[in-house]
């Protein structure tokens, strides 16, 4: 179709489901154990207590990203899609960064004693 | 409730391009995806938002009961090893989830239902877990009235199961039908929409794992006012100084 | 001129009268609201926002004023461009005029320069801010704790005992008229137990929430001895109109004899018990609820424990403590500002509560039994709680009406030291 | 309900274009975007009388101190009406109506991406507004019988009606009308506090967000994929980039209040404590530990974006209306259309200016106040580029276009007061005033209101196929222009002379009689503005007009079909080249014609990309429409199922009522297990119905 040509964009089929096998999918479900039992290890590590925090975010975050990156596809999908679950993140990250830095900056919060 | 709607009624609809509705009228989707995936993945970004405010309403909350001394105390309350299966339990469904796509794409009618199914037996394994888990606390005194951590805690993790049972739900609604011989390889697409919507549920647990059960709660009484996070507070005045040295 | 004049050009145009004809209404509105605004009537605003009465509103204002010039800036040359685009640019032949799609000179000027003006006004916006709220925060000045209920306010001095020799008897607290010593900066810390409420004297400072389980602090000087109005801003339920105070800034004598007659005990109304002062008895059946000093009548609860009123589990409204009586009889008003403080009044209020006050949580007892003569009793008593010599702090000028221009920086030295 | 069930009769080979189906059935079932865009509308302006209704009866009892004609209680119910009426259930849907009549057939589509959805949209929409306002329209009668009461009884001392309102009074959900404000600020909304009422309108308001989400995802894949060839992100029309932006706004900012709501659902009666900071155990006052604040965040994280949500619609509608009367593209499109985006995004980062006045700390009240009036800019640039696009240009001005500049003219005022809220300490003076109420009501009535009435005048052709009044028209603006400026300016004064809003009365003293005395009788002014109106629509039913595809000579795709357009919009989808389609077809192809160089970009076109409303175009369509490929998705019943289902689920619980005769008896289980029935049958139903 010339009108397709005209648009810039084709009308993609299966060819990208192509890029990843089943073993890679295996694979990265065995790092997400992996990752998993990296976490429950350091929460029970009394000497990894100070960095425990920035460890888990971090990590969660590998987990996250490669869910997303892999089993949704996102990293191989259509861009438009990319662009609006990134978006939807950064938005929906900043507003509730905000607000929960609005609470626990406030100093006004006092129970009834 | 919401969630149910949108993801059910968006089945059979759209001019879905496997879907061989050739008619010459439809001219081809302008942006080259197909309609209905668009419309899982702008479920999904506006499902950010959803579980966002939960989670930041638990965040918020997080400390709190601990602060005021009303028990029971995440701390107590908590089994970190069960839930760590838990968590692995839905972590694998993603990979069953994802084999029963590679399947259908592949004409693999069989290992469709076989990887079906188990996502699906996954996904319930998981959702019994939770209700063992409710009742747990709730026998050791946790309820959705006993705190602001009770409240805030099974308000999350019930909105997070009941978006796990509904995709429990469609993807025994899928295996019937594919069963029943309705889910040929055009139909892919069906599967993997279903899929998008069971991995972000999965990734929604990925970071409740983290931030309600691992990040770790303070002591009562002994950390109880050390919660503020200090270098953020440090970060704030370090603006308000550089605002106040402005020379005009 | 003539140049910002539309011109005759051809005779597709409408004549000049047919044009004015389409302007009339707009001109004839602007001179209406133009006249209404000049000869409104004068009158006595005790509310108003723009008649700051200390050094804070006088903040405000000059904020204010650099906005309000600034917009009228812009709206002027806003409105005259669209007047001036309409007149000018009416069709006048079927020819198609020249397609401009855009100036990117024209939209980055209109970018900036909007720009630049934000940022001049956010400076010293940000700049007030952080005054007002280091002010707030502060731990010198004079003390005054507020905790609204619906639909009334009760006010705490936490560092004026009740009574001079025994501390375990609390601060002194009274309701709806908060008296402060001029030249104090008052520092109001805002509490409650019940819904939102929100704390507004518009010509001592603007207004800060009532915020349940939080303590907010508001900051003002008490620069000019007056009377000063002030109401609820945020809606609170059915009587959120009717939930008015006053500030009332006195000479520093006349705060400490308002203390002093504060702690002392009413004539007592029952001879046979001279050891304590009694109420009279038609006044009992108000002892669950109110709190007069120096009396029997203490058994009220008061303070944040104690709720005004609320809904049981069966949707049913259970009363709760009310304003603390003592020296009643020297508030302007009653009923939170709804109605002036006389013995008519009073008696209104005893007989037809919700009426007058629609949704109050106090019980009308006429109504449940109290005769007309226990009801005069209890006026007679709450309208003689006033000390013999007179009540302190009282014929004050109302706020509004003391000249704003002569509003100073409180002089140093003149700050209050609390009534020991 | 398996009688439900229709057996699926195999269409032949279609030889003539889908027509559609008349009778009430047909509108049951309609699943075409015109007839929903129609329902729409119809549905939201029946709403708008209500809403103004009760304005007009707010206003009356504001029209001098201490006046009685309705109660506190009364006042409250109607003014938390009015603003939840006049936000969810006027504004909102009626700009989803446009959305509905002219997305579709401004991209060039037969329909939008999920015509069932759409359905499902509307029913749902509608069966949230009945919620909302069935305890309102049943103390309505009772509001009128105390006012006749006091009349007669002042007029004549006659007592004819004594009792009338004290028996309407007694009605079913009488006393269960929502009081507590639009914004519902807890914990005036606890059980603590507030009686039944407040299930009335959080239920309302979870189905409505449901019917708007679902709304907005149909529209953006609608918008995203169902564009017609050629149609470039950057050559849409600007009405459908704000409809884009809009339905973003909707499906990021309800989430927010979904939850909200859950929450408060539950504290009202899960025994949670999430906005309640104090709770009532033995008698005794204890901290629960809850936060009232945490409804604030949540209700502005929503609330705010909505406000966009209610504009920027409105800005889409005078991007399309002013360059039509002025002859010119618009001015800066690439411009308005980032400066629309910014306006969304930033909307997200703007929410705590609402709450300057409730004790945040320094530093959040200062980034708020930045944010705030960062915003101001993209809005600026929008209203200069209005001004340029009528500079130069050659002005008409038919009722639309009067609208049109009347938002730019009126919108100026709302925004410049914005700024002045932005401006925190000014704010903590204005907050919760009628200064506020002014802003805001220039920002919506001022602006998205003439819109909505630009838009009708403008498209009424596409709608019925006919042309309103142009005489009626212009008298219906001026007085609603009159009577609009009558009322809400003087509330910039009654704000400055320290008036708050949500007063049911105010004194003598408080010197505030005057002005509202004035706003009194610019309320009866809009009243009589609607009136005109309501003439002008009935007058112009009556009439019998032979409207032309396109009467105003406008550019956008909308006005390739005829008026009102057939069901299936176009004969052949167009293919676009153009921003400005017809625009180019009628008078550039001439000047290609005539050799000039700069149309040589375009100068090959095949005859079958050709629009349909150049002549060629026609020819070809009318060819294929012969040849009878034209096919339509079929009606469907399972929507409004769903959405009944969907509606019953919460009213067991709001029938649980103590006010409400027999609600507890039939109580909230059994209702509830037939909405899930109901909804599952809707939902299975339409899951294995065949889409066309």
């Amino acid at each position: 179709m010339a009108s397709n040509v005209a648009h810039g964009q084709q009308v993609i089929g299966h060819a990208e489901e192509e890029h990843t096998t089943p073993q890679e999918y295996v694979r990265v479900a065995i790092v997400l154990a992996i990752i998993t039992a990296i976490e429950v290890f350091i929460y029970y590590l009394p000497s990894a207590r100070p960095l425990l925090v920035p460890a888990l975010i971090i990590l969660s975050l590998a987990k996250f990203a490669a869910v997303v990156g892999y089993f949704m596809h996102l990293k191989f999908d259509n861009r438009l899609f990319q662009f609006m679950f990134i978006a939807g993140l950064v938005v929906s990250l900043s507003v509730f960064l905000a607000f929960l830095a609005m609470f626990w900056y406030s100093t006004s919060y006092m129970p009834l004693t | 409730m919401a969630t149910a709607i949108t993801v059910e009624t968006a089945h059979g609809e759209g001019q879905g391009i496997h879907e061989g509705h050739g008619h010459a009228g439809h001219p081809p989707p302008s942006a080259g995806v197909d309609s209905r995936k668009l419309l899982m993945w702008l479920f999904l970004t506006s499902d950010t938002m959803f579980f966002g405010t939960l989670i930041a309403t638990y965040m918020m909350y997080r400390d709190r009961s601990i602060q005021l001394l009303t028990p029971p105390y995440p701390n107590d309350i908590f089994d970190i090893p069960y839930t760590s299966v838990s968590a692995f339990v839905l972590l694998m469904s993603s990979l069953t989830m994802v084999l029963a796509l590679a399947s259908i794409q592949r004409g693999n009618y069989r290992g469709l239902r076989i990887w079906l199914a188990a996502t699906a037996l996954l996904g319930g394994i998981f959702v019994g877990g939770q209700v063992f888990e409710f009742t747990t606390f709730a026998h050791e005194g946790l309820t959705l009235s006993s705190n602001v951590f009770g409240s805030s805690f099974y308000v999350l993790t019930g909105f997070h199961g009941a978006h796990v049972t509904i995709g429990v739900l469609w993807l025994v609604a899928l295996l019937v039908v594919s069963l029943r011989g309705g889910l040929p390889k055009e139909k892919a697409m069906s599967v993997e929409i279903a899929g998008l919507y069971w991995h972000f549920v999965d990734i929604v647990w990925i970071i409740i794992f983290t931030f309600v059960y691992l990040v770790p709660y303070p002591n009562p009484v002994k950390e109880a006012t050390e919660a503020a996070p200090a270098a953020f507070l440090h970060l704030v005045s370090l603006g308000q100084q550089m605002l106040a040295a402005l020379p005009f | 001129m003539s140049r910002f004049w539309p011109r005759r050009k051809d005779d597709h145009m409408p004549s000049r009268s047919g044009r004015w004809a389409r302007v009339a209404p707009l001109l004839a509105l602007v001179v209406v609201v133009t006249l209404l605004a000049g000869c409104g009537p004068e009158v006595n605003q005790p509310y108003s926002t723009i008649s700051p009465q200390n050094p804070k509103t006088d903040d405000i204002q000059r904020l204010y004023q650099i906005i309000f010039w600034a917009s009228l800036v812009v709206f002027v040359g806003v409105q005259l461009a669209i007047v001036y685009v309409v007149l000018r640019f009416r069709r006048r032949s079927d020819e198609r005029p020249a397609q401009v799609h855009g100036s990117r000179t024209l939209e980055i000027a209109w970018t900036v320069i909007p720009a630049v003006i934000l940022i001049l006004l956010f400076i010293p916006t940000a700049r007030v801010v952080f005054d007002h709220a280091a002010a707030a925060q502060s731990d010198e000045g004079f003390h005054v704790n507020v905790i609204a209920k619906q639909w009334w306010w009760e006010i705490t001095y936490p560092n004026i005992p009740a009574s001079e020799s025994d501390p375990s008897k609390g601060p002194l607290v009274t309701a709806n008229e908060m008296l402060v010593p001029v030249g104090s900066d008052v520092i109001v810390s805002l509490e409650g137990n019940n819904v939102m409420h929100s704390f507004w004297v518009p010509q001592l400072s603007g207004k800060l929430d009532v915020m349940p389980g939080h303590v907010n602090r508001l900051h003002f000087e008490a620069a000019r001895v007056g009377d000063y109005f002030g109401e609820c801003a945020e809606y609170c339920g059915a009587a959120h109109a009717w939930m008015r105070f006053k500030v009332k800034i006195v000479p520093q004598e006349e705060f400490d004899a308002w203390v002093a007659a504060w702690r002392t005990p009413p004539a007592d109304q029952n001879p046979d018990t001279p050891d304590v002062v009694d109420v009279p008895t038609a006044f009992g059946a108000c002892l669950a609820c109110h709190r007069v000093n120096g009396t029997t009548a203490q058994v009220a609860g008061q303070g944040m424990t104690a709720i005004s009123g609320y809904r049981d589990a069966d949707g049913k409204i259970v009363p709760g403590p009310g304003p603390n009586l003592t020296l009643v009889g020297c508030r302007d008003t009653i009923a939170a500002g709804l109605l002036k403080n006389t013995p008519e009044n009073m008696e209104t209020w005893l007989k037809h509560t919700d009426e007058v006050k629609e949704g109050v949580y106090m019980p009308n007892y006429y109504k449940q039994g109290l005769t007309d003569e226990q009801v005069t009793e209890i006026v007679n008593y709450l309208e003689g709680l006033k000390p013999a010599e007179g009540c302190p702090g009282a014929g004050l000028p109302v706020g509004s009406e003391v000249d704003p221009a002569s509003v100073g920086v409180i002089p140093p030295g003149a700050v209050a030291t609390p009534v020991p | 309900m398996a009688s439900i069930a229709q057996p699926r009769i195999e269409a032949p080979v279609i030889t003539a274009p889908p027509v559609e189906g008349t009778g009430l059935w047909s509108w049951l079932t309609t699943i075409d975007h015109k007839r929903i865009a129609k329902l729409y509308g119809v549905t939201s302006f029946i709403l708008f009388l209500v809403g103004g209704l009760e304005a007009l009866l707010i206003r009356i009892q504001l029209a001098r101190p201490q006046n009685d004609v309705v109660t506190a209680q009364r006042y409250n119910e109607l003014f938390t009406m009015h603003g939840t009426t006049m936000i969810f259930l006027v504004l909102m849907p009626l700009t989803v109506a446009f959305f509905n009549l002219l997305v579709p057939l401004q991209i060039g589509a037969r329909d939008v991406a999920f015509p069932r959805l759409n359905a499902f949209s509307y029913w749902t929409f509608l069966l949230g507004a009945l919620m909302l306002n069935i305890p309102i329209l049943f103390a309505l009668p009772s509001i009128f019988a105390g006012m006749a009461e006091t009349a007669l009884l002042n007029l004549f001392g006659s007592t004819a009606l004594g009792g009338l309102q004290a028996t309407l009074d007694k009605l079913p959900f009488a006393n269960a009308v929502p009081d507590q404000g639009w914004y519902g600020y807890a914990p005036l909304t606890e059980r603590l506090f507030s009686g039944h009422q407040i299930d009335f309108w959080a239920f309302g308001l979870q189905l409505l967000g449901i019917a708007s989400m679902v709304g907005a995802f149909n529209f953006i894949v609608t918008i995203i994929n169902m564009r017609a060839p050629g149609m470039t992100m950057m050559r849409m029309p600007i009405f459908c980039w704000s409809t884009l932006v809009t339905a973003v706004l909707i499906i990021m900012a309800f989430p927010s209040i979904t939850i909200a709501l859950f929450f408060l659902t539950f504290d009202r009666y899960g025994g949670t404590h999430f906005f309640n900071a104090f709770n009532i155990a033995d008698g005794t006052l204890v901290s629960s530990g809850g936060d009232p604040m945490l409804w604030q965040h949540l209700f502005w994280i929503f609330g705010h974006p909505e406000v966009y949500i209610m504009i920027l619609p409105a800005f889409g509608i005078v991007s399309e209306i002013i360059p039509i009367f002025s002859r010119k593209p618009l001015f800066g499109y690439a411009v308005m259309v980032y400066a629309l985006a910014a306006i969304a995004f930033l909307g997200f980062g703007v929410w705590a200016h609402h709450m300057f006045t409730t004790g945040l700390a320094a530093t959040p009240v200062a980034a708020f106040a930045a944010t705030s009036m960062l915003i101001a800019i993209p809005t600026g640039v929008k209203i200069f580029n209005w001004t340029g696009t009528m500079w130069g240009g050659s002005l008409t001005f038919p009722t639309a276009m009067l609208f049109a500049v009347g938002l730019v003219s009126q919108f100026v005022i709302g925004g410049l007061s914005g700024v002045m809220h932005a401006v925190v300490p000014i704010d903590t003076h204005q907050n919760d005033s009628y200064f506020v109420i002014a802003h805001f009501h220039y920002v919506l009535f001022g602006g998205t209101l003439f819109a909505l009435f630009g838009a009708m005048y403008f498209w009424w052709p596409k709608i019925y196929g006919k042309l309103l009044d142009e005489r009626l028209g212009k008298l219906h603006f001026w007085l609603t222009f009159i009577g609009f400026n009558l009322t809400f300016f003087p509330m910039h004064f009654l704000g400055l002379a320290g008036m708050p809003r949500r007063y049911h009365s105010y004194s003598f003293e408080s010197g505030w009689w005057f002005w509202n005395a004035v706003e009194t009788i610019g309320a009866l002014i809009i009243g009589a503005a609607v009136l005109v109106f309501l003439l002008n629509i009935l007058r112009t039913a009556q009439e019998k007009q032979d409207v032309p595809a396109n009467p105003w000579d406008a550019a956008t795709l909308e006005w390739a079909t005829p008026s009102p357009p057939p069901v299936y919009n176009f004969r052949i989808i167009p293919q676009v080249t153009h921003r400005d389609q017809l625009w180019h077809d009628k008078y550039d192809r001439i000047l290609e014609a005539q050799g000039r160089p700069d149309a040589a970009a375009d100068a090959i076109i095949e005859i079958d990309q050709l629009p349909q409303s150049s002549p060629v175009g026609v020819a070809v369509a009318e060819e294929q429409a012969e040849l009878g490929n034209i096919h339509m998705p079929n009606p469907s019943f399972y929507p409004l199922v769903a959405a009944i289902g969907l509606f019953l689920l919460p009213v067991g619980m709001v029938l649980n009522n103590p006010h409400i005769p027999l609600g507890s008896f039939i109580g909230l289980p059994v209702i509830t297990a037939i909405g899930i029935l109901v909804l599952l049958t809707g939902i299975f139903g339409w899951s294995f119905e065949p889409a066309d």
